[in-house]
């Protein structure tokens, strides 16, 4: 039997971007500090995308530098923080004194905002959570009217949940460990919310740390978490996860982490990073040259490997 | 921030140790524990090396069972993931554990906090306009809502102690006795809060905060003093625990030998 | 670190079942031709267990032994039929004539079953499909009221959806390739409704084909699709899907189910069958002596390899 | 069952191997097909092997591009596994792939049929007291209430092909134009019935079913008097299309050489 067509879905990055990112779309990125796609989000701020609404559960430097740059019009989410690292410092500005330009939010929970993404991938107006009752996520409104709907069960419990509307994306990125030529997507480790926030997207633009042939997907199937038919652009970007890391490849750069939280505390600080790590940058290739091999080197994973299970019948 | 009383030798370790010995100390051998990072973290990792061997440390990127070799700096630190015993979703974390009641316990931060619990970590001023934007819920709410009791951990002033907080990120007890059941919340609450200060407890009937033991070198005035509200005391108040030296010790060396949380 | 405590989990099948099972309590069978766990229902039967409500996405031989022994009251489903091998004798007795005993049945679609333990799983009251609407399976009820709700998206899209409630258990089964002493469980190949079906239960018994060192499941824990302290009772019973396959450990026994098939279509074939492979054999290892060393050396798998990926860092 | 016209001779096929080459021809190239076990799975295999060698065949187990070396019996078969491109469950094939409208043509059987295609797979008379049990919706509800177009395959008789059936497992058309809207059925619908007698399409505007060919050897008339309602039946009616010389070898050598669907 024939492979199926790839279709010319393996592109460049900045082709990917350009193809599947239009100025105003919804963009979800990739969630709770697991496998972030940072090689998209750089070539967005290079190609000075603009009005993005960018969705996720849980934003750290990706929707940080987005907002600096002035990408973003309209965020949906949970939290956009440093983590350990401390506040986000662009996200900061915008929302208390408009630097760069003003951005909206709309906030849920952590859980909440993956079952809005749940909602989204299977196509249903909404889905029911216990989690945010009683609190102002649920009270405040902001840009969508309205927020949330709390019923009681209508079969007879008593019971109350919260209906959370789907959070559909136009793009949803996933940066997995490796795929085919088709785009049938593997990931391991920590999943976050990446099943249903993949699924969220109408298109889906792929970033792998390695393009493999396809007998290494089909003699492991139950790592897939989409199948090619779902994915409209693959594009191989080793080290496309960092300063984060990716399981089973490289470390974090904390030294990277806390350079960018040092300095982006003053809209100056952050102009001259963004001047030496993005727009300074002509793409991943040469951003990873401005890293070195050293560095990278000192980041790479050390081996910790799995067992073989046996698939045959 | 506190101020040692005067007079009083600083103690043999620093506040953010005893704060995560704290920690350690709610977790019961055996407990499903659903831990951030940070504090919390190292107190899960110490309880699990000391008193608590037994008990199993979530995360809600997706890992069950964490045995970190090193101080994880991130939720989705890769150092969660080798040795656990499941890696999984925010879906499975959050739906099939924690939203049905399987979470003994959580632990979340918090920027303001008033006498039932209620937390804000959202932003310091009006909504719209902010003094402060703080990062918001992140997965706070689904723990302070779904989790059998909760152990808020911050750092205390008049500022952060409030009347009333500026936004409910995460519901502790809402408006008092009966509040969280109204709301449709499932169970759970506050069930202390550990701060820079002293350690706090909820009043079961009232569902009030009250100061249950005061950190060594603090008196109950001075904490009086850090509260915006008129605070209870209990009857039995008494100082903190202080760190024990095997606690000290596994704590330093084995939970944050970089001092990345407990500071250098 | 020590070990969590075993606290006397693992346990013979017969003292598993005797403890986890009750009359009168509904019980979650694996679903969908896939790891189901044979093993325990021949055992339910041998106890004699009565008033069982039984619940699953996809039936097959598992509900008809139970409904020709009479242990079933009630069943919650969506699917009682022998697959290729024709309709479910005994579920036609039951149904057609009360006998041996009259059943009553509530049925929805598989994805609909698979929902109401999806709802279960998480706690929630109910969860939204848009499959179901206009046809019967919302409009003729049985004996839950009401079976479903039709509600409008309160978000204003104009979509409806069909809420179903929760379908709890008290007791789920689940068959998995292999499990750890703490009763952390792994599976592989198809995963049918395993994931959400297992956690709709209260208690959930395990059976495994292999009880492996802990340190095989930590070495790959995606595979894990329930944490131990999820678990209440684990029971190695190797073989314990046949006449069904396990994926890596043996195929189906098509000999095995075409004799079940056709002594099952009367009253007096199905309970010579039952005597001869239920009620005449005293346990599992009995069962397994007599289909023979020969039998299952054939049915066994053939070595389908997976790769091995890197959980380090 | 049909009987065969006299004096016409038999052809060198079995009404079932037309039947499975009809499933496979109506499978485009690049399309996602969700399959279940028996015909349409010989027919996937077909069109795999034939004029649709990038076609995607999907099991509701959890098996997206099954390449089975065998026939399945089964629709959990462990052949399905080996060289699949992902393995998961019900949730993500009916949720993440089917009910957002991925699937582009979905198979189902059924035991009566009406002029708008609705099928009934549950029962022979009356629900609280049938006639007949029969197994019920499985999966068949979800894939004629979610996939872009429905194919059904069934023997024809005039107690299957009926005015009214006795339960509506599965959404034809319902009442007839407008039905599955006014339902809240997002898309979808029978695109096309193949019976051992022959082959129907639906209607755009009226959406009733009608004859578009008979199967070599039967006659219009033989069809209509194996139809309990007044057929329509298209102007430009003509015989099926036999089966190809290839079609026959790879469905008799590759896709069921035990003649377990077939026959023997």
């Amino acid at each position: 039997m024939a492979e199926p067509e790839v279709a010319g879905k393996l592109m460049p990055l900045a082709e990917a971007v350009k193809k599947l990112i239009p100025d105003g779309c919804r963009l979800r990125s990739g969630g709770i500090a697991v496998r972030k796609p940072f090689a998209v989000i750089y070539e967005v701020m290079r190609q000075r995308k603009r009005d993005l609404t960018f969705l996720m559960s849980g934003w750290t430097e990706d929707a940080d530098w987005l907002i600096g740059a002035g990408c973003v019009d309209k965020l949906e989410g949970s939290y956009l923080g440093l983590e350990a690292l401390g506040l986000a410092h662009c996200y900061r500005r915008a929302i208390e004194k408009g630097v760069p330009r003003r951005v909206l939010i709309e906030e849920y929970s952590n859980f909440g905002m993956t079952m809005r993404f749940m909602a989204a991938g299977m196509g249903l107006p909404f889905m029911p959570v216990k989690s945010q009752l009683g609190s102002d996520l649920l009270k405040v409104e902001s840009f969508r009217h309205p927020k949330a709907q709390v019923l009681e069960d209508p079969f007879g419990s008593g019971e109350k949940v919260a209906l959370l509307p789907a959070c559909p994306a136009d793009v949803a990125l996933l940066h997995a460990q490796r795929c085919d030529a088709d785009g049938n997507a593997q990931v391991w480790g920590q999943l976050g919310d990446d099943l249903w926030g993949t699924y969220a997207g109408k298109k889906v633009l792929l970033t792998v740390e390695e393009v493999v042939p396809t007998r290494v997907i089909r003699h492991d199937p139950n790592r897939t978490i989409v199948p090619g038919f779902r994915v409209d652009a693959i594009v191989a970007t080793p080290f496309g996860g960092h300063p984060y890391q990716v399981q089973g490849y490289y470390d974090t750069d904390r030294a990277f982490r806390r350079d960018y939280a040092a300095r982006s505390t003053t809209r100056e600080g952050w102009e001259s990073w963004a001047d030496e790590w993005v727009y300074g940058v002509e793409g991943h290739e040469e951003y990873l040259k401005k890293l070195g091999e050293e560095r990278l080197a000192r980041l790479r994973a050390k081996p910790v490997m799995s067992g073989k299970v046996n698939y045959g019948y | 921030m506190a101020t040692e009383a005067a007079g009083v030798p600083a103690p043999p370790y620093k506040r953010t140790e005893l704060m995560a010995i704290c920690a350690a100390r709610e977790i019961c051998d055996g407990e499903i524990a659903f831990i951030g990072t940070g504090l919390p973290m190292l107190g899960g990792m110490l309880a699990k090396h000391t008193h608590a061997p037994n008990c199993i440390m979530i995360f809600e990127s997706g890992v069950v069972d964490a045995r970190p070799k090193r101080t994880p700096l991130s939720i989705g630190d890769g150092c969660l993931v080798p040795g656990s015993v499941m890696l999984c979703g925010l879906t499975e974390v959050f739906g099939l554990l924690m939203q049905p009641g399987y979470v003994d316990v959580g632990y979340i931060g918090g920027a303001q906090i008033d006498k039932f619990g209620n937390l804000n970590t959202t932003v310091i001023g009006d909504y719209r306009n902010p003094k402060v934007r703080l990062p918001g819920s992140g997965g706070a709410n689904d723990i302070g809502s779904l989790a059998k009791r909760t152990i808020i951990m911050m750092k205390q002033d008049r500022l952060k102690f409030v009347q009333k907080v500026d936004y409910v990120t995460t519901p502790g007890y809402l408006d008092g006795p009966g509040g969280r059941e109204r709301a449709g919340l499932p169970r759970g609450g506050p069930a202390c809060v550990i701060s820079d200060m002293g350690v706090y407890r909820f009043d079961p009937e009232t569902k009030e905060m009250f100061l249950e033991s005061f950190h060594p070198g603090l008196s109950v005035d001075e904490i009086r003093n850090n509260v915006s509200w008129d605070l209870a005391v209990s009857p039995k108040v008494r100082a903190t625990k202080p760190p024990g030296k095997r606690e000290l010790q596994v704590l330093r060396t084995k939970c944050d030998p970089e001092g990345i949380f407990l500071g250098t």
